[in-house]
């Protein structure tokens, strides 16, 4: 901010407008990390077209196999990063849709916010498993349309978990006091300044740790993508147990590979709800 | 702007304050009607002081002018223009959002609960309006915000947060808030009953340094009566939604003719 | 309700009621209209239990690739699924005598657009890509040919490879001769290329014929259900039983009748 | 387009998978209650060992995927210790009740509590023990807390049961798929068509269960309103029936 | 039951009452203690009122003698049997669960803010304890209720639930609840003051005819000096957790010897 000169009083000080949690460099920091490993993700994981393992276990032998059990480590990494993909790819889809169903869902429009509602329940009380055959299957008989299975995945998350997404945005908005729309609407704010300068600011801080849960559940439903054939982690695991007959070692392989990450994603977003909720005092 | 087409009341004094008409206000919630035919004048610079019990429609009568609650029938007018409708030749219309909206600038309000900004500095807080809504440049609006500020004698609480400031500085930092868009009639609703009682002062003298710049017309709801009998030019006694009694602050607060408000101030003083 | 763990003894079946593993998989074990089990494996299986004294068994629907684990976990007794004896399975669970031989075929979009003769040609262009069902001898198959890895693209089921087949997500799908006839015959735009039996990369062609699945610990039912089943190849009942379904014909039948489990194990 | 309908033996079918879907559902039901009643509770206890265990096994049910969870509980573990699989049905029924317990312990945890202190005091100077602290006083009067966040959960379980299909039990979802085997055989079927029907399904179940979630409110709500007033005459008339049910 | 080895005030009388005896009763929260070596002695029979400023430690002595505060050091003896230790041999050890159940078996407690049990009615609020704890048979435990009810004046009220009463007669089931244990000693922790002015009457006219009936040891905490007069054998004067003044009613509320006293007298009055 520019110096002012227009006041001779010495008692006005230098604007130092507050700064808000994504001028926080404590907040900021891991948020840019995440986004940069996301990125990462994004771009530098391609999709395997299959997981072979080196290494034959013991044929009719059921007992646990340590060996063998390293050494799919490599495999497994790859499929919770095929996975891992998809979630984030399919989580923004979530967020920009989730929005656009919290408007929907908002407006006054009955025409609008009655099947906006019924659509969102819909889509959130059936099962993620049958709605990505469904996608899989009407994508597949529309003429000149074809996705990948990875991209069926992105899809069928995304619109999955929009849904819960809309529902948070719309806890998020109800969340900020009523007072708030008032003592806007009394200094005559337009629509556009109520909500990007008044409300969004208000409901952020309620909103990022619900969909950071909700991308943890994401990553969580992820694996399903086997069932539209997504080379993911369960897909690595059913293609070792059909060429080995053994299903103790990948399973649990891939158990704890899930483990290795939605464990700490969780305690990041509770971190994050940490540093954010002092804003709401 | 257009002037209005009748006398005192409705008109813009060459000040700068606005006047208030009403003519048959009505607002029900349910089956529980709150205002009954109401019939107020306020002339521009006016100071009107609303009392009455609990439940009578004072922060009603507040909410309906600054349009936060729609009125179900009746016209309110605002510096001489119509503000829940607008004319087409003769005829009264519904009005439209953004004929709301304009008339709607002439009006500000002050919150029993502050309601400011929680995640803006005091100053952002001022400044948001007269940048987003009057287009004024960021260094005007933050030099007429710094001057507000100083008029309310906050000038060093400028960069704390609501989060950080005591109620009585919050409400100056709001009464300062709405002061920037250069309101001409502005409405107070019982604007110290969430203060500690050591801060209900603060706040007192400030209205009187606003009151006394004479500049805005001014309808204030509030149970001080001291207070009251000091600065207004009128004090109006609400009851079921209807203005029982008026006059002259030594008259209605000294004198009461009506049962009611005998009744009323005599419960008021007890407490 | 099931046996306890290979507890079913040689004297037949005192009306036991035994569960029984299918594929999803047409011709050989699918559901009909009525939830009933069709297909010929079933077919066979009732007719060698029900002589065997044995109740109506119960049929569990299941994806190919689960057959295998579900038998070794002991959610069903047996298989009938059609499914080919090979070496690798033998050291999981045990096979009864064949009783059919099929060719392998390929499916295709109409009019072969790329030529396809069998897993050779992939072997020779690398752009095509085949798809295989995880858990089947194709996936083999298709590796001994010389197939490469990025060209073979896994499914979990037979009803996901054609429809990314008929979505132009590969080249052809991989498949007994009777599963390809049967199932382009219900879709749209298909066609098979000429059957064929598999080779390896020395050229050796090798044996596609099916059996009933047990585990390795039920040897007893085993051998009293594969007694029956003799006696049925013997008396041409499984012949009648399987070429009524589409896709079979005499000789695949006549073929296994040739053949025993020990043909298989080298 | 085709028909947007199937046909009634197809109908029939998938009720016949809905079955399957219920017994899952109801039997995890059952078991994630228990789990959540019994971790939700260790999560309050004084023993730290027992607090310890209990969140250790909040954290391992809410941070696995169930899909994974299935796979591990239902085929992974009876393999490895030869634990026959006979019963697939009960395999995936604890799986999912594993992670119905996992989120029901944090909801029971919060609605002991919200339960205000006072009525922990008071149950402690009538000198009711612990367990019957936890069944008359506290547990009813979580119960409001309780319901609507179970009601959720349940249908979240329901979601889950789908995934049952992929382990080889014939629910609604892989009756879909063995129908589409089928339709096959007929040469006829629009594949969307099916799936959009099976989804429906699923939506009714869904809403069956939030009705029967709020019945289950209204009933408790009922409850805090208690009878009207009555004289001593017909209280005495009344009493040997209507206590039986409340106290006991 | 074992019978204490000392005399008076540990003592069972015959009628049913228990004695309490404190020693060296300590209690801290943090650092601040709130109970210092307390010695205390109530005989059976005997109803003694605390007075105090608060945060003097009235209700924590009390939630001590009922176990939901547990005590630091010292020992707490109920009807002679210690409260908080066993005796073995000689030694006092620290008390199981089991042990402390069966003490605390004697001893009800009626709470400032009722805590009735809102999902149950009246009667079934008074029936709880005796069926589950006393193994009451179901007819019997409803009689007793009803007649418990019928002492407090509320029989008609029998089927309702605390949603439904006033507080004055929440209170006075809480009352009835706590007597349907039998217990021997009776505390009361500010059982009106929770209660508007015109309420309070009832509940005390209700302790007043328990009182009457002479059967139970009563501790009561209370700022109702004028019912303290009238119905304590003994007044104790409570402050920084410990008993500074204690005496026959007319001596400590009429004649104050201690200044803390005189203080907190005149304070009380002046409220
Ligand atoms: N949003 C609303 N919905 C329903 N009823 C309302 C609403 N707002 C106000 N009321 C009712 O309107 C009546 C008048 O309310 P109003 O707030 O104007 O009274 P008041 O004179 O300001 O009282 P107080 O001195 O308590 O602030 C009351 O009976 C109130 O219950
Ligand atoms: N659970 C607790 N944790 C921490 N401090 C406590 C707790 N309970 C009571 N205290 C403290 O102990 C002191 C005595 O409290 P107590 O409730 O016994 O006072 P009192 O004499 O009953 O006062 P009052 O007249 O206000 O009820 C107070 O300073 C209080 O803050
Ligand atoms: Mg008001
Ligand atoms: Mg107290």
């Amino acid at each position: 901010m520019t110096q002012t000169t227009a006041h001779s009083e010495p008692v006005v000080e230098e604007f130092r407008p507050h700064r808000r949690w994504f001028q926080r460099p404590d907040v900021l920091t891991p948020l840019i990390l995440t986004s940069v490993g996301f990125a990462l993700l994004i771009g530098a994981v391609s999709v395997p077209a299959n997981y072979r393992t080196e290494m034959d276990a013991p044929p009719g032998d059921v007992s646990f196999d340590w060996m063998f059990f390293f050494h799919m480590v490599p495999l497994m990494v790859q499929g919770v990063l095929v996975l891992a993909k998809a979630t984030v790819l399919g989580f923004t889809v979530a967020i920009v849709l989730g929005f656009a169903m919290a408007l929907g869902r908002r407006t006054k429009l009955r025409w609008v916010s009655w099947p906006s509602a019924l659509v969102i329940e819909f889509i959130r009380s059936t099962p993620l498993l049958v709605q990505l055959f469904f996608w899989q299957a009407l994508f597949r008989s529309v003429e000149g349309i074809s996705l990948t299975p990875v991209e069926i995945l992105t899809l069928g998350l995304g619109i999955h978990y929009a849904t819960y997404c809309s529902e948070a945005y719309r806890a998020g908005i109800n969340s900020v006091d009523k007072g708030q729309w008032e003592a806007a609407t009394a200094l005559n704010l337009g629509p556009v300044t109520k909500w990007t300068r008044v409300i969004i600011p208000q409901a952020v801080p309620n909103v990022l740790p619900a969909l950071g849960n909700y991308l943890v559940a994401a990553f969580k439903d992820a694996p399903l993508g086997v069932a539209v054939n997504v080379h993911g982690l369960l897909f690595f695991a059913d293609q070792v147990r059909a060429e080995t007959f053994r299903a103790t070692e990948p399973y649990l392989l891939a158990g704890v590979g899930f483990l290795l990450v939605s464990l700490p994603a969780a305690w990041l977003v509770r971190q994050l709800e940490k540093r954010i909720s002092y804003e709401r005092v | 702007m257009s002037v209005s087409e009748t006398a005192t009341p409705g008109q813009i004094s060459e000040k700068g304050a606005a006047g208030v008409r009403m003519r048959d206000v009505t607002k029900a919630f349910g089956s529980n009607v709150v205002l009954r035919d109401l019939d107020l004048d306020v002339a521009p610079g006016e100071r009107v002081v609303i009392i009455g019990p609990s439940g009578s429609g004072k922060t009603t009568i507040l909410r309906a002018t600054m349009t936060l609650e729609r009125i179900d029938s009746g016209t309110i007018e605002v510096g001489g223009r119509h503000l829940y409708h607008e004319l087409h030749g003769n005829k009264l219309r519904p009005a439209r959002e953004s004929h709301i909206r304009e008339v709607r600038s002439d009006i500000g309000m002050v919150f029993q609960h502050f309601n400011l900004f929680p995640h803006m500095t005091a100053l952002e807080n001022i400044m948001l309006a007269p940048i987003k809504v009057h287009g004024k440049p960021r260094e005007a609006a933050r030099d007429a915000g710094m001057a507000l500020l100083e008029q309310v004698g906050l000038a060093h609480a400028a960069n704390q947060t609501p989060g950080q400031l005591s109620g009585g500085q919050k409400q100056r930092v709001a009464i300062a808030r709405s002061l920037a868009c250069e309101p001409k009639v502005m409405l107070f609703d019982e604007v110290t009953s969430a203060l500690d009682p050591e801060l209900v002062g603060e706040v007192l003298n400030v209205l009187r340094d606003i009151a006394e710049e004479g500049r805005t017309t001014m309808m204030l709801v509030t149970h001080e009566m001291g207070f009251a009998r000091e600065m207004a030019d009128r004090v109006l006694m609400f009851d079921g939604g209807q203005v029982i009694e008026s006059g002259a602050p030594a008259d209605v607060l000294g004198n009461p003719q009506h049962d009611r408000t005998k009744a009323f101030l005599g419960a008021v003083k007890a407490h | 309700g099931c046996g306890d763990g290979g507890g079913e003894t040689g004297e037949g079946g005192d009306g036991e009621v035994l569960t029984i593993g299918i594929a999803n998989e047409q011709p050989y074990g699918y559901m009909d209209d009525a939830g009933n089990a069709t297909g010929f494996a079933p077919d066979v299986a009732r007719e060698v239990l029900s002589n065997l004294g044995y109740g109506e068994p119960e049929f569990e629907v299941v994806e190919f690739g689960n057959l295998i684990g579900g038998l070794q976990a002991q959610q069903f007794d047996m298989v009938a699924a059609g499914m080919y004896i090979n070496e690798e399975r033998l050291a999981q669970i045990q096979f009864s005598d064949p009783d059919y031989c099929t060719t392998e075929s390929l499916a295709v979009p109409e009019g072969n657009p790329e030529d396809i003769v069998d897993y050779s040609t992939f072997a020779d262009n690398s752009d095509l890509t085949i798809a295989v069902a995880s858990g089947t001898v194709e996936v083999g198959y298709a590796e001994e040919a010389g197939v490469g890895e990025d060209q073979i693209k896994s499914f979990p089921g037979i009803d996901q490879m054609y429809q990314a087949l008929e979505a132009g997500e590969v080249d052809a799908v991989t498949g007994t001769a009777a599963t390809v006839n049967g199932q382009i015959a219900g879709r749209d735009g298909l066609e098979a290329v000429e059957p064929f039996f598999p080779k390896d990369v020395e050229g050796n062609e090798t044996l596609p014929c099916g059996g009933y699945g047990f585990r390795l610990d039920d040897t007893e039912f085993r051998d009293e259900f594969n007694e029956e089943l003799n006696k049925l190849r013997e008396d041409g009942t499984t012949m009648e039983i399987i070429t009524s379904y589409e896709g079979f014909e005499d000789a695949d039948v006549e073929l296994a009748n040739d053949l025993t489990v020990a043909d298989f194990e080298e | 387009m085709e028909s947007w309908l199937l046909t009634g033996s197809q109908y029939m079918l998938l009720l016949r998978g809905a079955l399957v879907t219920l017994q899952i559902l109801g039997l995890a039901f059952v078991v994630g209650i228990v789990l959540s009643l019994v971790v939700g509770i260790a999560r309050l206890s004084e023993r730290t060992w027992i607090r310890g265990v209990a969140l250790g096994f909040v954290e391992f049910a809410r941070g696995i995927s169930s899909i994974i969870l299935l796979f591990i509980v239902a085929i992974a573990i009876p393999i490895l210790l030869g634990v026959p699989q006979e019963n697939l049905i009960l395999l995936a029924t604890l799986a999912l009740g594993i992670n119905m317990g996992g989120y029901g312990a944090e909801i029971i945890r919060g609605a002991i509590q919200s339960v205000p202190k006072g009525q922990a005091e008071a149950s402690i100077s009538l000198n009711l023990t612990s367990l019957q602290r936890l069944r008359h006083v506290i547990l009813p009067q979580a119960m409001t807390v309780i319901l609507p966040p179970m009601g959720n959960l349940t249908i979240e379980i329901l979601k889950g049961t789908a995934l049952v299909s992929l382990i080889g039990l014939t629910d609604v979802m892989q009756m879909a798929r063995n129908i589409r085997q089928q339709q096959l055989a007929d040469a006829v079927g629009n594949l969307p068509i099916l799936y959009l029907n099976v989804l429906v399904l699923y939506f009714i179940l869904a809403q069956v269960i939030n009705l029967i979630f709020r019945l289950a409110e209204r009933l408790m709500e009922k409850r805090y309103e208690g009878g009207p007033a009555l004289t001593t005459e017909e209280l005495e008339r009344m009493r040997p029936t209507s206590a039986e049910g409340t106290v006991s």
